[in-house]
Order: structure tokens, then C-alpha cells, then sequence
């Protein structure tokens, strides 16, 4: 199978998967115990407030009608309005994606910067001092609560020793703290894929082939050893960007970054329906798109990934 | 005939958790200028670890503890990791088993044989196509210039084989140790790469080293036989030797097990191959030796010159003929 | 006869004496991982701690007194004294039935789903199969922490839309690992035998394919624990989780934080609490891994 | 040795394995078994040889009653194996065919102590045993393989190969069965180990009066232990007879070829030809050539072999083989 056949394939994939997505972002919103209606109009609301606004949300039709108008909407663009703004959701969300994109490709650059090479050294010297230490940390990354990190980092950082500004956007400053405890994050368990997936590689036989013809050190590593364990790191980044990409949540809370993360729990307080709804859209379809984008490196990277047949 | 490789009380071990695992334990042969020796053997008898050894392949948790390998008169375990990669695949190459794995899943087959070249030549493999789709034409592959662009999962395990092969003789190799290099393919297939094998050994004028479980094999292809088991050389002689009057027990057994009778129960050697950690005192094959006495479990029995053949058993006397 | 009888019992009671010693070797092997014991260890302190909050603490957990608000650690408070004026140490006994239950009982629950979820469709494949996996995807496409912030927004706010929230997220997941487990599995040749000597696909499915996947979703589990316990506490920091004035781990950090440069204590401790629980669980599942993992076991066997 | 009673009867069995390729690409068909038929007498061993893909172990699945052919049928007794639902309703008929398969290390559940993999055959076999008579039964079994007391507290992970091949063979005993299909079951097995297990087979036929199917690609087992053999290649059976009279005059190409290139076949040194030397690979079982399927490899193929498929026919007394010349030129 051609590449292009291969990603047409996982295309189609993808779509279906992003339905399936839509229609669970549906039905979380109207048949899960909760009624919407009631939660925006608030706890002193009356019965008739609650039944305008079932009405101006549509909410009193046939649920299969709801859900097909809600997918012509989505497939418009149209998100609908905010309530707290007033203004179209897809214009709150894109006014907000520079911020979310520059913090999620920080933080991943960082992560991978340090991660890669942490891990292939400790894949190549698994028993040494400076491996132990490696695997400790990246325990640790996977244990810390990170909304608790990030605020230890700012007594530190801010209040304490006055190097970084603690909250909001707008200098590179802004941009250290939250990149840096996001990528801290990331690290653990990039490394730990890293470190397991060139040992993996390592132990391969072809690798033997390779050291048998007296290829000399570097190029077994770079051309047999790398490039084969690149695929499970690949999707471990990919499936990382994909999530930072609908918001680091709890990061751009704690440092008042003006993401789309951030957004989302706004509009969740302000009980801002039809924005929270875009919002999660939005990160579900960038979160598909990126995996998307993984598969068509594999297919780059695998010669076997092309041509595999999928049922 | 002059002497191309000398092997001296090797000993290879695998340190693991529960214990030392002695895979090679104290081996010494010849191997002669143009000679193929069959090296044959049942699972952990050490026939790959010495095989991986002579190529310097030996990886930990595996360690040569012990003993020399004298390559044209020349220490290869004295060598610096530089100084072995120059002989590496130039002057000692290797075959291995599993066509399968054995090759680079992301890389042409034309690319991974260009590799082989470049490794001793410098350059960047590409510099090297052609010469690599002469060398796929040497083990016979038909339409070699369209396979040379093809990935491994795109060929047969037979034409994979012949892949590996041409890796290994890309530099002219005056040593090829060839481990099992047919085992995971059909008869029919298997005969011809052998015979392959065989041609392209003596176009070369190289010498070989076979490793393989088949015995039956062996007898067909191999100047001289070794046969090991647990860790140790039980006999070593020519194949005619070996085939028409094996002396140890083992390769009786081993022969008589795979020289099936028309309907008539197959005789088998009883118990199973002992652990390598804690090999039995004595002659390891004495637990399951039809012949062994108290001697044989207490003492290790040296390997001697009996009837024209090296044998390791009690029961044969230095110079003997009483089997 | 009844020698025979005798003799057979003798073999009975030899096999039950030798299942009782496999089972005392696991639990040696996993003794012998001193990390992983030490996690036992505190896991268990942890669980014990909880649970005495129900008959004591030291103080009322919910008792406010502004006189003595954000006080550091001292011998009367041990860990401080929150920003009302209640007790940390209470605070923090009292929570741990919040985070550690909230865990606990999610983490079952995604599992159990996950399992059985899993298991369907790796064993019988096809449409079932397909059906089961592309709903997995679905769920999988929601980032951990999106998904469950939307479903505590649709539900309200609570324990048990926490818990739905937790299990939810995690059980395709399982789903996914226990199926590819499930599909080497089928393969296996004791399946065939299993099919070929009659048992019903069901008693195959219980006897056969669902203890050989059990290692891996312990391990998992075990995983899940440390990651369940962050995600409960990070909606609770949100104001997403357990509501105030319950002491929840993560619900005491949001409501410290305003007074984190004065006072941070009311941050930092209930953090350590977090923190703790969650490296142990992990630590534990590193502990399991190697203790059940018949390929790290396997190794031990080789030559 | 064979009786008269047939007791296995394969009619024109085909199964073809559906690859998915692309999109839109058209549906293509790995053509595992093409057409077999086979009659199986009662108390014989019949070995089916052939190398990958030629099929072998499809049919023997195909015959234990797990995989339901795509055409033609299996008669067991008189009844088809695969008409309706009559496997898992018919129980005791289930019990009658076992099978053994090849690799020693997936064959016993790795989470069952031996006894416990052997009690559970036991009890599905026989309702209503005490827990010590069913020891006794696993008992009887593991001595019958060769097999001891105290393997039965022991876990798969602690025995060897031959060992656990012992047991899968206990275990299908347990079922008191008929027919055996033993797929490549001592091809994983060292060479010093294989003859215990097979001796264990050859007693076992006798005691329990098997019949049994002998899959293999290793004619020199074939030889020691089959009545009768059938030779297969891409899906086909190519030549079948009694094992004795094939290894003495082999009639198709393939089974020259397959005598000349195996080693172990020439030190039993009855055929050896060297015209018929190994030369070129089996075409792929997705699309066998148009002809013979031999063709590609055959050295005494001629004009009619690439045009017309020959038909599996009685050339001499007892001697099925397809092949246009096998009688023209040896």
C-alpha cells in the first residue's frame, strides 16, 4: 500500500473517531444526570428561566434532531455564541490558541531536549549512578501533583529569590515558569519510553548484524538502534502535543496563563455552556489531527507501517 | 594444511541473577586453511556462544573469562575495540539463523549490504549500490537491482538468507561462521542455500566454521565434525569418523536418534540436557550415559586422542581402539 | 482400594501444600523489592490513618477559629493550622477517605469495566471486536484530564460524579492493555486444547484467558492508584473535585493558595500527603511488575 | 496398522484466508487448502508432509474440528463435523478427535499446576468423580506418557520440552479420544529429546487404539512412524500411498525433491536422485501458478504442466499422485 493510501485510510479513521468524539461530548452534555439548562441558569433560577433557556439552546427537540444540528453546526465552524462574551466561540478560542500553542511547544521542546538523551543514555548504561538518578527522577515527575509543583515554583522563583514573574503572559519571563513545570511533567514519562524502547532496539538482532559487518559505534546507534525505537517515542510526543494543544488545564490555572486551558475552566465556572462545548471540541479535534499527523510520521519512519493491512 | 584459527581453553560465561551460567567451558581446537567444521550440538550445549565469540559478539551479561583465540597466529581477545572492528565483517564474518530478524526492518536490502562495504571502505553506503547489487548477484538473486530497493519484509525467508549472506561476504572474509544459517528454513530451500554457501566458501577460498543442531546436515556438507554438549567438546574427528563409528555415548545418541528405523521405537537418550549453572561433577553426560560408571561421575574425563579423533570418555583409553 | 485411596489422598494434600508455597514465593519475591515493600508500607499507614479518623482526630476537622489561623507547624497542631484555623493533621486524616476512596473505587470500577471490556474483545473479535475498540478510541481521543473536567461539568460537582469522572477515563485504558493481552493469548495452544477438550467459550474466557491477564492489570492498577489520586486532587484544586468545606488533599491546596506566600504550610503539606501516596502506588506497581512479570521471571531460567 | 474402516473422510475440503489489502483493493485469498480429499482408516498413522504454506497444519485444524472449511466436508463416523452445531452440542463426539500441536512452551496453561491442567480434562470427560479418584486417573495418565507423581505439583515453567509435550499428549488422552492430530509436535524439541516423545506416541496408539495424523515436515519421522503419507504442496495433496512404497519409488517431482534435499530422509538412504536437486522457492499460496503448481520448480515440467492442472489419480495400485509425467520420467 502506497503512503498515501495508508494515510487516506487512517484519514478515514480519524473522522470516524472524531463522530464518535462528537457524539460523546453530546451526549455527556444532555444525558448525563446533569441537566445544562438548570446548571447555567444557576441554583435561584426559576422554573421558567430554566425553560427559556432549554429553549434558546434548542434543548426541548427530539435528542437524534439536537445531535444533527449540532454536527451541522460543528461542521460550519459554528460553535455557537458565548454567553459570558457575546461573541462567537470559534473567535474566543482562536484569540486564545497563540498562547496555549507557544506554552505547549515550549514545554515539549524542553521536555524532549532533555528527555531523549536522558533516556538513551540510560537505555545504553542501565546500571550506572547517573541512570538510577534518571529513573528516580522521572518517578518523581510521574508522582508530583502538578498544580502543587507549580506553586512551589513560584514562592520559590517569584517570591522568594524575584528572578520570574509568577502569573499571566507577555514577556519570554511569563513563558519560563509554566514551560518549565510542564515539561518536567512530560519528561518522566518521555524518558522512560525513550529509555525502554532503545533498550528494546538495542537488544534487537539486526543490531548484531550490524556490529558483525564493523560498522563502527555511532552509526549502529544512529542507523539500527535509534531510527528502529524512534515509533513508540514518536507516539508518546505526539499523543503529549496533542493534549498540551487543547490546554495544559492545570498550568495555565495556576499561572493565570490566557490559554485555551485556562479558558475552559472559566467558562466552566461561568457555566458558559456553548464555550465550554466549543472548547472541548476544539481540543478533541486538535488532539485527532495530531495523531493523525504520528501516523503519517510512522509510515515516514516504518516501511512496514505502509504496507500492513488494517482490518 | 596450515592453520587459520586456534582455540585455546575458552571459557565464555553468562553471569545471571540465580548464578554463572558456563556456556563455554574450556574449549580448544584448529580449525584448518579451507576446511568447513561442523560444529554440532543441542540447545545450550554452547555452540552460538563460541561462534559469537570467535566474531567478538559476545555481549553481557556474557564475559570471556578465560583462554585464547589465536586468528593467524594473533590473540583476537588482546585486541583493542577498534582494532576488532577492523576484522569484524572484513576478515571474520558471520550468518546468522533467523532471516527474520536478523535484518533491518526500516532499511533496503540493498542499503544494509552497501553498509558492509562502507564499514571497511569509508564513504556513505550509497557510494556503494552498485557494488552491493553485484555482491546480492553473487548469492544469486534474481533481478537484483529492483530487490536491492526493496525492504526485508518485502522478500522470502529464503531470499532474506541469501541477503545475510552477501552481508557476510562483502569484504572477502577469510573466516565465515555460519550459525544455523538454515535452521528456520524448509528442506528444499534449505539444500539449496547450503550448497550456495558452499560455492561461494570456496570462490573465496575462505574457511568455515558451521554451527547447526541438524547432525544429518553435517554429515553431508562438513570436512570435520565437533560435537559438544553442555559447555564441552565431547568428540572431534572427520565426518567419515563421526557418521561411521562415533565413540562417545553422546554421539551415538545423538546419531541413532536422528537415524530413523522403519516402525521400530526410536532410540532415544534418556533425562534432558542438565542446567549449566550447576553441571553435573564429573563427565557432564554421565546422568544420562548408558555406559557410566563411578569414575565418569566423579572425575572430568580430557579429551584424547583415540582410533584417529579426539574423544572426552572414560571408557576410551590414549591411542585405544576399544569402543 | 483403600490403599489407593490413601495413596491418592497423600498426592491431594501434596499439591494443596505446594500451592500454599507458590504463593508464600510471590509474595517473597516482592518482599525482596525493598522499595516496593517500603510503598506497602506506607500505603498501609496511610490506609490505617484514614480509617482511625472515623472513631478519632486529633480535632474537629471542620472546627473554624480565625484566632488561630495560619499557624506553622507546632506542638499543638502538628502540621499547622489551615487558614480557618482548623486542624491540618485532621484535615489531612479525615481527607485521606476522600482521595484514597475516591482512588480506590474508581480505579476498581475502570478496571472491572476495562476487563470485561477487554477481554470480549480480544476473545471472540470480529464486529464485537471492532465495535468495543472503536468506542475505546473514542474515548481515548479525550485528553485524561479534559474528559474528566467536561464530565464533572455536565454531572455537578461531587464525590460520585468524581468517581463516574476517574472511572470513566481510565477504563479504555485497561480495555486496550487487556486486549492485546488477550489477543497473544487466544493464540496460545492451551486455548485450542482448552476448546478442543469442550469447555464453553465462557469457561474458557474465566478459567483460562482472565488470570493469564491478571498480572498485567494488578501492575496497571497499581499505576492507576498513583495517577487516580493526582487526578482527584487536581479537580479538587480546580474547585472541580470535592466540594468544600470537605478536606479533600487537593480541595485543601486550592483553598490554601491564597495564602501560600504567608502561610505555606496549608499548601505544601497536604501536597507532601499527594505526593507520597502517589510514588508509593507507584513504586508498588514497579514491585508487581517484576514480581509477576513472567518475561523479567523468565529470564532467570535461561541456558 | 490400518484396518479396512475408514473413519475420516475429507471431501474436496477448501479454506481460503481472506487478506485485507488497501481501501478498495480487490479481496485476496491465501489458498491454505485447495480441494483436498482424504479418507483416514481406523488404527492407521497417516502422515501429512509439506513445507510452510503448503497447508498441512490448516487441514489438521481443519480435521480436529476447530476451523470450519469455506467448502466440502468432514466426515466423522458418518457424521459431518461441521453440519450445524454438532461439535459443541455433541459432546461425546467432541472428546473423540485431539489434537497436539507444536510449540511445548504455549501448550499448557502457564497459571495451572499439572495436575490442575490434567483434573479439568478429567472432570469434563467424567461427571460426578471424588477429587481422589480423579487423582488416580491423572496419575494413570502421567505414567502412561512416561511421567511421574511428581510432575503433577509441578508448573509447566519448571519442565522441560519433552515434558510438556507429555502432558498435552496425558491431556488429550484424558479425553479417551479416537483420532490424534499431532501437529509438528517434536519440531521445537532437541534432537536427543524428540525420540522420547514419539516412542511416547507409538506406545500410546496401541494402548488406547488411536488413529492418528501425523503432521510433520521431516520425512525421516515419516518414515519411522506413518502407514501412509500424503504429501502436500500450496494446498494440495500431491501424492499419497502407503509410506513404504512412496520412499521407495517416489512418483511426483516434489516428493523426489523433497527425499533428494532432506538430510535425514538420505540416511535412511532409500531415494536420492540428483536430478531432482532443490532449486527456486514454493510460490506465494495468494497466487499459485496457472498449471501444475509445481511448475515453477519442477525440473521435468513440459508444455501441458503450465496449462493444465493435473488431478490427484490412482496411477499405480494404492498410489494417488498429480502429476501429467510422473510415470513418463523418474
Amino acid at each position: 500500500m502506497s503512503l498515501g493510501k495508508f494515510i487516506a485510510k487512517r484519514a478515514f479513521q480519524a473522522f470516524v473517531t472524531l463522530i464518535g468524539a462528537l457524539l460523546v461530548v453530546f451526549l455527556i452534555m444532555r444525558i448525563l444526570p446533569g441537566d445544562p439548562a438548570r446548571l447555567i441558569a444557576g441554583p435561584e433560577a426559576s422554573w421558567e428561566d430554566i425553560e427559556n433557556i432549554r429553549k434558546m439552546l434548542g434543548l426541548d427537540k427530539p435528542l437524534y434532531i439536537q445531535f444533527i444540528e449540532y454536527v451541522k453546526c460543528v461542521f460550519k465552524g459554528d460553535f455557537g455564541k458565548s454567553i459570558k462574551y457575546g461573541t462567537p466561540v470559534i473567535n474566543e478560542i482562536l484569540a486564545r490558541l497563540p498562547y496555549t500553542v507557544l506554552l505547549a511547544v515550549a514545554a515539549e521542546a524542553i521536555a524532549v531536549a532533555l528527555a531523549l538523551p536522558l533516556g538513551v543514555y540510560s537505555a545504553l548504561k542501565p546500571n550506572s549512578t547517573l541512570s538510577r538518578f534518571i529513573s528516580a527522577i522521572s518517578l518523581f515527575g510521574a508522582s508530583l501533583p502538578i498544580f502543587w509543583l507549580a506553586l512551589i515554583f513560584i514562592y520559590i522563583f517569584s517570591a522568594k529569590l524575584k528572578w520570574l514573574p509568577s502569573f499571566g503572559a507577555g514577556s519570554w519571563k511569563h513563558l519560563i515558569l509554566p514551560s518549565f513545570t510542564l515539561a518536567l511533567l512530560l519528561m518522566g514519562n518521555l524518558t522512560r519510553i525513550t529509555r525502554s524502547s532503545v533498550m528494546e532496539a538495542a537488544s534487537m538482532n539486526h543490531v548484531t548484524t550490524a556490529v558483525a559487518k564493523g560498522l563502527d559505534n555511532g552509526k549502529v546507534l544512529r542507523r539500527h538502534v535509534l531510527r528502529v525505537s524512534m515509533i513508540p517515542i514518536v507516539t508518546i510526543m505526539g499523543l503529549q502535543i496533542g493534549s498540551l494543544l487543547g490546554g495544559a488545564v492545570i498550568t495555565e490555572t495556576v499561572f493565570a496563563w490566557p490559554g485555551i486551558g485556562s479558558l475552559l475552566i472559566d467558562s466552566i465556572f461561568y457555566r458558559d455552556y456553548p464555550l465550554a462545548q466549543g472548547i472541548i471540541l476544539f481540543i478533541v479535534l486538535a488532539f485527532v489531527i495530531v495523531n493523525l499527523a504520528v501516523d503519517f510520521i510512522y509510515g515516514l519512519i516504518d516501511p512496514r507501517v505502509r504496507s500492513r493491512t488494517w482490518s | 594444511m596450515s592453520i587459520v584459527l586456534d582455540v585455546r581453553n575458552l571459557k565464555v560465561y553468562y553471569e545471571l541473577g540465580n548464578g554463572v551460567v558456563k556456556a563455554v567451558d574450556n574449549v580448544s581446537f584448529q580449525l584448518y586453511k579451507g576446511e568447513v567444521l561442523g560444529i554440532a550440538g543441542e540447545s545450550g550445549s554452547g555452540k552460538s556462544t563460541l561462534g559469537q565469540a570467535i566474531a567478538g559478539l559476545i555481549r553481557p551479561p556474557g564475559r570471556i573469562v578465560g583462554g585464547q583465540i589465536l586468528f593467524k597466529g594473533k590473540n583476537l581477545l588482546e585486541l583493542s575495540e577498534s582494532e576488532w572492528r577492523k576484522i569484524r565483517g572484513k576478515e571474520i564474518s558471520v550468518i546468522f539463523q533467523d532471516p527474520n530478524s536478523y535484518l533491518n526492518p526500516v532499511y533496503t536490502v540493498g542499503f544494509q549490504v552497501a553498509e558492509a562495504v562502507e564499514a571497511h571502505n569509508g564513504g556513505s553506503p550509497k557510494h556503494y549500490i552498485h557494488k552491493a547489487i553485484e555482491l546480492l548477484k553473487m548469492v544469486r538473486i534474481a533481478d537484483a537491482p529492483r530487490r536491492a530497493v526493496n525492504y526485508p519484509f518485502q522478500l522470502s525467508g529464503g531470499m532474506k538468507q541469501r541477503v545475510l549472506t552477501s552481508i557476510a561476504i562483502a569484504n572477502k572474509p577469510e573466516l565465515i561462521i555460519a550459525d544455523e544459517p538454515t535452521s528456520a528454513l524448509d528442506v528444499t530451500v534449505q539444500a539449496e542455500v547450503v550448497e550456495l554457501l558452499l560455492e561461494l566458501k570456496k570462490e573465496l577460498g575462505s574457511s568455515m566454521i558451521f554451527i547447526t543442531h541438524d547432525l544429518p546436515l553435517l554429515l553431508e556438507i562438513a570436512d570435520r565434525i565437533m560435537v559438544m554438549y553442555a559447555g564441552k567438546i565431547v568428540e572431534l574427528g572427520s565426518s567419515h569418523h563421526i557418521r561411521n563409528n562415533p565413540l562417545h555415548p553422546y554421539t551415538r545418541g545423538l546419531l541413532e536418534s536422528v537415524r530413523y528405523e522403519r516402525k521400530a521405537k526410536l532410540k532415544s537418550i534418556p533425562g534432558s540436557i542438565p542446567s549449566l549453572i550447576s553441571p553435573p561433577p564429573g563427565c557432564r553426560f554421565a546422568p544420562r550415559c548408558p555406559f557410566a560408571y563411578e569414575k565418569c561421575r566423579k572425575i572430568e574425563p580430557p579429551l584424547k586422542q583415540v582410533d584417529g579423533r579426539l574423544v572426552a570418555c572414560h571408557l576410551f583409553n590414549e591411542g585405544g581402539n576399544d569402543g | 482400594m483403600e490403599l489407593a485411596n490413601t495413596r491418592y489422598n497423600n498426592v491431594l494434600s501434596q499439591i494443596k501444600q505446594e500451592k500454599t508455597k507458590r504463593r508464600r514465593e510471590l509474595l517473597e519475591t516482592l518482599r525482596k523489592n525493598k522499595w516496593a515493600l517500603a510503598s506497602l508500607y506506607i500505603i498501609i499507614a496511610l490506609c490505617a490513618m484514614s480509617l482511625v479518623s472515623f472513631i478519632y482526630t486529633p480535632y474537629n476537622p471542620f472546627q473554624f477559629n480565625l484566632a488561630i489561623a495560619r499557624q506553622p507547624p507546632s506542638l499543638s497542631h502538628p502540621l499547622g493550622t489551615d487558614e480557618l484555623g482548623r486542624d491540618i493533621l485532621s484535615r489531612i486524616m479525615y481527607g485521606g477517605r476522600y482521595t484514597l476512596g475516591i482512588s480506590f473505587i474508581s480505579v476498581t470500577l475502570g478496571a472491572l469495566i476495562g476487563v470485561a471490556l477487554g477481554i470480549l474483545a480480544g476473545y471472540n473479535g470480529g464486529k464485537v471486536d471492532t465495535v468495543i475498540m472503536r468506542i475505546v478510541d473514542i474515548m481515548l481521543a479525550f485528553p485524561t484530564i479534559l474528559l474528566a473536567i467536561a464530565l464533572v461539568a455536565a454531572v455537578g460537582q461531587g464525590v460520585k460524579s468524581l468517581i463516574l469522572a476517574i472511572s470513566i477515563t481510565t477504563f479504555p485504558v485497561y480495555a486496550r492493555l487487556v486486549r492485546g493481552t488477550v489477543l497473544q493469548i487466544v493464540n496460545e495452544d492451551y486455548i485450542t486444547a482448552a476448546k478442543l477438550i469442550g469447555l464453553s467459550s465462557y469457561k474458557i474466557m474465566v478459567k483460562h484467558v482472565l488470570p493469564n491477564t491478571m498480572s498485567v492489570v494488578i501492575v496497571q492498577m497499581s499505576y492507576y492508584m498513583g495517577l487516580s489520586i493526582l487526578l482527584a486532587s487536581a479537580l479538587g484544586f480546580l474547585g472541580l473535585g470535592v466540594p468544600p468545606p470537605k478536606p479533600e488533599w487537593g480541595t485543601m491546596i486550592g483553598g490554601g493558595r491564597i495564602y501560600f506566600f504567608s502561610a505555606p504550610h496549608i499548601v505544601v503539606i497536604p501536597g507532601i500527603f499527594i505526593f507520597i501516596t502517589s510514588l508509593a502506588f507507584n513504586l508498588l506497581g514497579d514491585g508487581l511488575r517484576e514480581a509477576l512479570d513472567p518475561k523479567l521471571r523468565g529470564l532467570l531460567r535461561r541456558g | 496398522m490400518g484396518s479396512d474402516e475408514s473413519i475420516l473422510i475429507l471431501e474436496r475440503v477448501k479454506k481460503y484466508f481472506p487478506l485485507s489489502l488497501g481501501l478498495r483493493g480487490k479481496k485476496l485469498y491465501v489458498r491454505a487448502v485447495d480441494d483436498v480429499s482424504l479418507t483416514i482408516r481406523k488404527g492407521e498413522t497417516i502422515a501429512l508432509v509439506g513445507e510452510s504454506g503448503s497447508g498441512k497444519t490448516t487441514l489438521g485444524r481443519i480435521i480436529a474440528g476447530l476451523l470450519p472449511p469455506d467448502e466440502g466436508r468432514v466426515i466423522y463416523r458418518g457424521i459431518d463435523l461441521y453440519n450445524g452445531n454438532v461439535l459443541s452440542k455433541n459432546k461425546e463426539l467432541r472428546f473423540k478427535i485431539q489434537a497436539i500441536f507444536q510449540n511445548p512452551d504455549t501448550s499448557l496453561n502457564p497459571r495451572m499446576m499439572i495436575y490442575d491442567t490434567l483434573a479439568e480434562a478429567i472432570r469434563v470427560r467424567n461427571n460426578g468423580l471424588t477429587e481422589e479418584e480423579v487423582a488416580e486417573k491423572a496419575a494413570v495418565l502421567l505414567e502412561n506418557v512416561g511421567l511421574n507423581l511428581d510432575h503433577l505439583t509441578k508448573y509447566p515453567h519448571e519442565l522441560s520440552g519433552g515434558e510438556k509435550q507429555r502432558v498435552a499428549i496425558a491431556r488429550a488422552l484424558a479425553m479417551n479420544p479416537e483420532v490424534l492430530i499431532a501437529d509438528e509436535i517434536v519440531s521445537a524439541l532437541d534432537v536427543s529429546v524428540r525420540a522420547q516423545v514419539l516412542n511416547v506416541l507409538i506406545d500410546v496408539k496401541d494402548k488406547y487404539d488411536l488413529t492418528i495424523v501425523f503432521i510433520t515436515h521431516d520425512m525421516g519421522l515419516v518414515w519411522s512412524i506413518s502407514d501412509k503419507i500424503a504429501v502436500m504442496y500450496l494446498g494440495r495433496i500431491v501424492e499419497y500411498g502407503d509410506t513404504e512404497s512412496v520412499f521407495r519409488r517416489p512418483l511426483h517431482p516434489y516428493t523426489r525433491m523433497l527425499l533428494t534435499s532432506s538430510p535425514t530422509a538420505s540416511l535412511i538412504g532409500y531415494y536420492r536422485n540428483d536430478k531432482y536437486k532443490a532449486r527456486g522457492e514454493p510460490p506465494s499460496p495468494v497466487n499459485p501458478p496457472k498449471g501444475c503448481r509445481f511448475n515453477t520448480r519442477c525440473p521435468i515440467a513440459r508444455d501441458k504442466c503450465f496449462e493444465e492442472d493435473p488431478p490427484l489419480s490412482e496411477l499405480a495400485k494404492n498410489r494417488w499422485v498429480a502429476c501429467h509425467r510422473a510415470l513418463e520420467e523418474e
